[in-house]
């Protein structure tokens, strides 16, 4: 049903496509097909994620070990944090190595609101924990970026992580937060199942895990829209090249601190689940490695890939929980299949991929008649990320000292 | 150059790779216990794993350990699981009637961790009672669940008296509390050191801030006026030293674990500081004396445990099985799955049953006589005194 | 955008007669250059550089240039290597602040403004080599540049309100004109970095021109063309010309900038050394000594 | 409180700080090289923990009191369990660059795989080591009781302190000069300012970067043993994270990159460290770190003695 691009050359006859060619294939038909007909396409496999926990598969489960249900939430929020994270390091190219932070303080704003141990005496519901807390955890995105957002490259990559842990440290030292003894019967979202039982509850994650799965979906939506638009644009443009960005009018330093404040944002609102589902808060997890791990993620399922990211989160959180019951051995396991997965997939399992226009398929289709799709950029690394040695040096004159331009 | 260079360096390195493979087995490991002061003996009439050999249960009936294996503290997590599985295994070789499985699942040691492993042991319907958690942290979060499933848990080493505040119904707690063991160490100190100010240092974990209140309400505020806080994991200790200086105190009360203990006596010893050191039952642990590179000498540790040279078949049979003496908590941990094995012998082949037994039970363990209250505490919690003697721990007085 | 009759643009174009031609032709233009003032009066000032002194350091680049541009010629900035033309270029484009001295575009100072906003006030430019944005496709890039004049931000796009719809719509047509202008329409959909050279030089140019500017800056448009690709260049700067824009242009190829340009500014040693129409430029011998080396007389 | 006990905290702070300087040296020389963030260099400093550890076990030493022999044996046996240290931490270094590094070099994998390899080498060091050592601390094994030598403006200072600042002093000079002032060393600071050009006029690529490692590697090693004459009990599977983490600070704090920076990152670093912790208390040491490193690089981002090397990438 498609139509070969006027100018690809017809793929060689002899050897058949290769699997690059035929994923490319794939690509360009689903390219084609508008966006409200991909996420109809999309529904059984949904449906499918869904009910994950329910069938039980049995080689995927971390039965015996650990719990799947509660496994697959942790994959689901380290997932939406992927997602958060995705918008500072996959578009806007910004390397944040403190993005734990976030996750923290959206953490103990759930357990400081609604914790009888938090010294507030107040109980608030979750529902309205969320949005408070992704308020905090905004606004903190956007002081932390401020002052930091004029460095660039590795420098910030270097604050950030200087970020992160002053949030643990604090976590540590300042007493209302009680440190290591940390928050009891943190909120938890309310409703019942038909037949009265609370459906979120500490040891039945499946409530949880749907509703972290709803807000993902609701929140790759809302990125999908950012993605297509003047922002996502932006973003994508000072990733690629933030001097040539400035000087093709994008305001970059508003846009950045925008990226900044929606992967607070995200981060803040997963860190509320996980405080909800789990019921207790204290400063043991907020360290470095897991600010890694998340890096880990994004980077292993692709940067700039909204799917790849949440393949990397569910791997990276994952493989210590299937290989649970090898307890000795899973963290030795899981650095190995990091150093392996890096030496055959540097790019990440999905590689970058992204559409920016919101009227891009029309406009193609119009240039070369209905049909068309555009070939990802899943299947090239962009020209920016390549390693040092191709990297085009850039124009002299437009100087890029650490300082930048911008506001 | 350079390549005869690393050459010459490839050669010493494998020398040196050779003498070190050929030590680098388990060296160090203290010396074996001898009982030194009069230390009551063991208990004849303590119930034993083995029990009277008639036990009759279902096949695949089974007690589960819930605990850190590979996580933080690993160490403290692995002597608690040990004890355990010598107790199963002791009872099972008696018991040919009635074969208990353990079940073992990694907590991980922090609270997040520790709710999948745990959620996993509640849905094994074959699990009738565990022995865990050992920290009171995870404890805590793991708690509301294990209540809602009536699965009872007997933790041998998780003192914060707030675990047993929450009117949890299936919590039992295999020693005494920080709320037993602060007064009765600082009665101790006061007849013994008659002191004008204790230094009372605290770690940032539940077990070090609930027991270091409960001493320093104990002793009064002037007191024990000089406070410090030290972190886990924490090193290097010169402002603490500094401050213990400053205050020149009668004694140093540390509440927290040996890990840190035993870095900071001796950089206490080392800036010249004399006074008296006194450890709770996280220091007691043959680790803190070795580790203390001499400087431990001398001090005290109070511990709500009996003391365990008394029972030396206990020691002997951990000693032979696992190749390392007995480490703190690993008798307490025998005794809370002897009472497990005991309920399952007694016909208890579901999980009220034997919460109902172990609720009602009333009987001698090599530690202690185990009675519960309804909350979960001990009826009897004996508190000893211990010594550090050269590089052994030995038994002080009784103090409780 | 009526959804295609399953036949592309580009195939229809091969069989337009020329009066379809003609009236798609007339349409392009008039998306590539709406609003432009198109009243020129006789060689009004557009941009004036007053004055302008750069020093990094102890070197001096710029010594006290001043020269203006007029509003629809094409200046050429031209000297030999070193004589300061690019730091000129940058300084106007807003790359880097003048130490002393002024840039005034239709009487707004540029010196202290922020770079987005010289864009917004209406300076566009082009890189000696090439920056595009290599993930994006070329269509992608131009509506980069298009955004340069949109206002949505992150909650407009987050709801997909009706300015960013309308902006998005419109960025798009716009963009595919531009293609179609610099004539580079087939490689639409193809990452930028796929390109062939020229079209990605042509694809720069676009998305200069898409930030619907007032002056269009080339640094070195020229460099590494062949003859055949150097004259439809100059074609393309005509027809931009044409279209109503200003264009400053700094090129080597002589063959290109006296073929091109209306005035020439040079510069030698950080110095400007003449200023006037071609020709006169040429056999100024201040200019051949520059150029040829020998006796400067001061 | 803080000022009669400043002289205590500064010495305290320059023998820290040298530690922190010799570990912050391995970051700085394998970023300057490769514009790397070498996490797992804290584990290759582990490595060299435990190399000094199993020489003191295989020289004889029992964990306990610390024996009393005479000096000089002393003096022998520590050098010797550096010796070993070093050389095992340098050899980890290299195959560690080998193993992780060079595969991803040779596919131009994206920066940011580097980074995910390199925390991904420190958990299976981490783990290796925990899975055959256990996670406790080893057995405390000290020659030297540390003894106060001589007093400034009161503060004692020992016979410890003097020996670690002069060696990590003595080792610093030996790298400065070998970067500075030997021809391997100019391949260095080829490679790191330019790469392509730099293997254009003959220098070996791959050989400078595995002497940068080397290098780093061997620094680690004797900050190893440094540190384990000061906190003996010092050798566990995860003791190098926050003291790598802190180094790194030092480094870029010194200007990443650049030797005499984190040197200096380094002693600043140490002492600043134990003002803020007399002053504060002991848990407020690493925020102060923290705070300090942010603060810096806020106004002054390429550090206080500037990048050199390579120039950080941007």
């Amino acid at each position: 049903m498609t139509t070969t691009q006027p100018r690809t050359d017809p793929s060689s006859g002899t050897s058949g496509p290769t699997l690059r060619e035929r994923w490319a294939e794939g690509s360009r038909w689903w390219n084609a097909r508008s966006r409200p007909q991909q996420w109809g396409l999309l529904v059984p496999v949904v449906v499918l994620i869904y009910f994950l926990p329910v069938i039980n598969p049995p080689i995927i489960t971390t039965e015996p070990a650990t719990d799947f249900s509660i496994a697959l939430f942790n994959a689901s929020v380290f997932a939406l944090i992927a997602i958060g994270l995705n918008v500072v390091i996959g578009q806007a190219g910004l390397l944040d190595l403190g993005y734990v932070g976030f996750f923290a303080i959206g953490a103990y704003t759930a357990a400081v609101l609604s914790s009888p141990d938090s010294e507030l005496g107040v109980r608030f519901p979750w529902l309205v924990i969320v949005p408070i807390a992704m308020v905090i955890t905004m606004i903190s995105g956007v002081i932390l970026g401020t002052p930091t957002l004029r460095l660039r490259g590795d420098y910030l990559a270097i604050v950030t992580l200087g970020f992160g842990e002053l949030v643990r440290l604090l976590a540590d030292n300042i007493d209302p937060l009680r440190g290591n003894r940390g928050f009891q019967n943190i909120a938890r979202p309310g409703g019942t199942y038909p037949d009265g039982t609370p459906i979120f509850t500490q040891n039945d994650a499946q409530g949880f895990y749907w509703l972290s799965v709803t807000i993902i979906v609701i929140v790759l939506l809302f990125m999908g829209n950012l993605e297509r638009s003047r922002v996502g644009r932006a973003w994508i443009a000072v990733r690629e090249d933030e001097d040539a960005a400035e000087l093709t009018g994008v305001p970059t330093y508003r846009f950045k601190i925008w990226a900044f404040a929606i992967g607070a944002a995200v981060g803040g609102l997963s860190g509320t689940l996980f405080a909800a589902q789990v019921g207790f808060v204290n400063n043991q997890r907020f360290d470095v490695t897991t600010s890694i791990l998340y890096l880990a993620a994004v980077v292993l399922g692709g940067q700039g890939n909204k799917v790849g990211v949440i393949v990397g989160a569910f791997l990276v959180s994952y493989i210590p929980d299937r290989f649970q019951f090898e307890p000795e051995y899973r963290f030795l396991i899981f650095g190995l299949a990091l150093i392996i997965l890096m030496i055959f997939r540097p790019q990440g399992l999905l590689g970058m991929r992204q559409h920016l226009l919101t009227y891009g398929r029309e406009a193609y289709q119009r240039l070369f008649g209905a049909g068309t799709g555009v070939a990802p950029t899943g299947l090239t690394a962009s020209s920016r990320g390549r390693g040092d040695a191709v990297e085009t040096t850039p124009d002299d004159h437009a100087g890029t000292s650490p300082r930048g331009g911008g506001e | 150059m350079v390549r005869r260079r690393l050459a010459a360096a490839g050669a010493l390195v494998a020398a040196a790779a050779l003498v070190l493979s050929g030590c680098a087995n388990q060296g160090g490991g203290g010396a074996a216990q001898t009982s030194q002061a009069p230390a009551p003996a063991q208990p004849n009439n303590a119930a034993l794993p083995a029990g009277n050999g008639q036990g009759k249960c279902a096949p695949g009936t089974s007690i589960a350990y819930v605990g850190t294996l590979a996580g933080q503290n690993a160490a403290l997590g692995q002597a608690i699981a040990n004890a355990t599985e010598l107790a199963v295994n002791q009872h099972n070789q008696a018991n040919p009637g009635c074969q208990v499985t353990l079940v073992k699942a990694d907590s991980g040691g922090t609270p997040d961790t520790a709710v999948g492993p745990t959620q996993a042991v509640i849905n094994n319907p074959a699990v009738l009672g565990i022995v865990g958690l050992p920290f009171s942290g995870e404890s805590k979060a793991v708690g509301p669940s294990l209540n809602a499933a009536g699965l009872v848990n007997i933790t041998p080493s998780a003192t914060n008296p707030g675990l047993t505040g929450n009117g949890w119904t299936n919590f039992f707690r295999g020693l005494g509390n920080d709320a037993v063991q602060g007064p009765a160490a600082a009665k101790w100190m006061k007849t013994k050191f008659n002191p004008q100010s204790i230094c009372v240092i605290k770690d940032d974990s539940d077990y070090g801030i609930g027991l270091a209140n409960a001493v320093t309400q104990a002793l009064g505020p002037q007191v024990a006026a000089c406070q410090g806080n030290v972190k886990t994991n924490q090193k290097e200790f010169s402002a603490t030293v500094g401050q213990v200086q400053q205050a020149n105190p009668q004694a140093i009360f540390y509440a927290g674990y040996y890990t840190e203990a035993a870095p900071l006596v001796q950089q206490l010893r080392d800036a010249g500081v004399q006074a008296p050191f006194v450890g709770p039952d996280g220091v007691k642990d043959e680790q803190f004396v070795v580790n203390a590179a001499g400087s431990a000498n001398g001090a005290y540790l109070t511990c709500p445990c009996v003391p365990q040279e008394g029972f030396t078949a206990f020691t002997q049979a951990y000693q032979q099985a696992y190749g390392v003496a007995p480490q703190t908590y690993s008798a307490e941990a025998y005794d809370s799955a002897t009472i497990l094995l005991s309920g399952i012998d007694k016909g208890a082949n579901s999980r009220p049953a034997l919460l109902n037994y172990v609720k009602t039970y009333n009987g001698q363990g090599l530690t202690k006589k185990f009675q519960w209250q309804p909350n979960g505490e001990l009826s009897e919690t004996p508190v000893y005194v211990y010594r550090v003697d050269g590089d052994k721990i030995v038994t002080d007085s009784p103090i409780s | 955008m009526s959804e295609p009759a399953g036949e592309g643009l580009l195939e229809a174009l091969e069989h337009m007669d020329t009066a379809e031609r003609a009236e798609h032709e007339a349409e392009v233009s008039e998306k590539v250059a709406p609003d432009r003032a198109f009243e020129v009066s006789a060689g009004e000032t557009l941009l004036a550089v007053d004055g302008l002194t750069v020093r990094f350091g102890g070197l001096t680049a710029l010594d006290d240039v001043s020269f203006d541009v007029r509003r629809g010629e094409i200046l050429g900035l031209i000297g030999p290597n070193g004589a300061g033309k690019t730091t000129c270029f940058n300084i106007v484009t807003g790359v880097y602040r003048p130490t002393v001295g002024d840039v005034r575009l239709e009487g707004e100072s540029l010196a202290r403004m922020k770079r987005y906003r010289i864009i917004r006030a209406g300076v566009a430019r082009t890189f000696q080599n090439i920056r595009l944005f290599g993930a994006m496709t070329a269509l992608e890039n131009v509506v980069v540049g298009a955004d340069a004049r949109h206002r949505t931000s992150v909650p407009g796009a987050l709801l997909r309100l009706p300015r960013h719809r309308r902006e998005e719509r419109e960025a798009t047509e716009k963009a595919m004109a531009l293609l179609e202008f610099v004539g580079i329409a087939d490689r639409a959909a193809d990452k930028a970095t796929s390109l062939p050279y020229g079209h990605q030089r042509r694809l720069e140019i676009a998305r200069a021109l898409a930030t619907e500017p007032k002056l269009l800056c080339l640094d070195e448009p020229a460099a590494g063309f062949s003859a055949v690709e150097k004259d439809a260049l100059s074609e393309l700067i005509l027809k931009i010309r044409d279209d109503g824009y200003t264009v400053v242009l700094v090129e080597h190829d002589m063959r290109v900038v006296l073929g091109v340009t209306d005035r020439l500014v040079v510069l030698d040693f950080g110095r400007k050394i003449a200023d006037g129409d071609p020709d006169s430029v040429r056999r100024d011998p201040a200019v051949v000594a520059a150029y040829l080396g020998g006796a400067v007389e001061e | 409180m803080f000022l009669d006990r400043f002289w205590a905290n500064t010495i305290n702070g320059l023998s820290y700080g040298s530690i922190y300087a010799l570990v912050a040296l391995g970051y700085t020389l394998v970023y300057g090289v490769l514009q790397l963030i070498n996490f797992a260099h804290s584990e290759i400093f582990v490595i060299g923990v435990f190399g000094v550890y199993f020489t003191f076990l295989a020289l004889g030493f029992v964990p306990g009191a610390t024996p009393n022999i005479p000096i000089g044996g002393i003096i022998a046996d520590l050098v010797l369990a550096g010796a070993v240290g070093m050389i095992l931490a340098g050899v980890a270094a290299v195959l560690l660059e080998r193993v992780a590094y060079r595969p991803l070099r040779r596919r131009n994998a994206p920066r940011l795989a580097f980074l995910i390899t390199a925390i991904g080498a420190s958990f299976v060091i981490q783990q290796i080591f925990r899975i055959f050592r256990g996670s406790n601390p080893e057995g405390t094994i000290r020659l030297l009781q540390p003894d106060p030598v001589f007093r400034i403006f009161g503060a004692p200072v020992t016979n410890l302190q003097i020996i670690i600042i002069l060696a990590s002093f003595a080792m610093f000079f030996a790298a400065d000069g070998f970067v500075n002032r030997t021809r391997l060393g100019r391949g260095v600071r080829a490679v790191a300012q330019d790469p392509a050009t730099a293997t254009l006029m003959g220098v070996n690529r791959e050989r400078v970067i595995m002497i940068t490692f080397l290098l780093g590697g061997l620094l680690a090693g004797a900050a190893a043993l440094f540190y384990l004459m000061t906190i003996p009990q010092g050798a566990v599977f995860n003791g190098g994270f926050l003291l790598g983490i802190k180094a790194f600070a030092a480094a870029v704090l010194g200007g990443i990159g650049n030797l005499r920076g984190a040197l200096l990152g380094g002693l600043i670093l140490g002492i600043v460290e134990n003002y803020g912790q007399s002053l504060f208390g002991g848990d407020w040491r690493d925020v102060v770190a923290f705070v300090l490193l942010v603060g810096v690089l806020m106004f002054r981002p390429t550090g206080i003695l500037g990048e050199s090397l390579g120039k950080a990438r941007v």
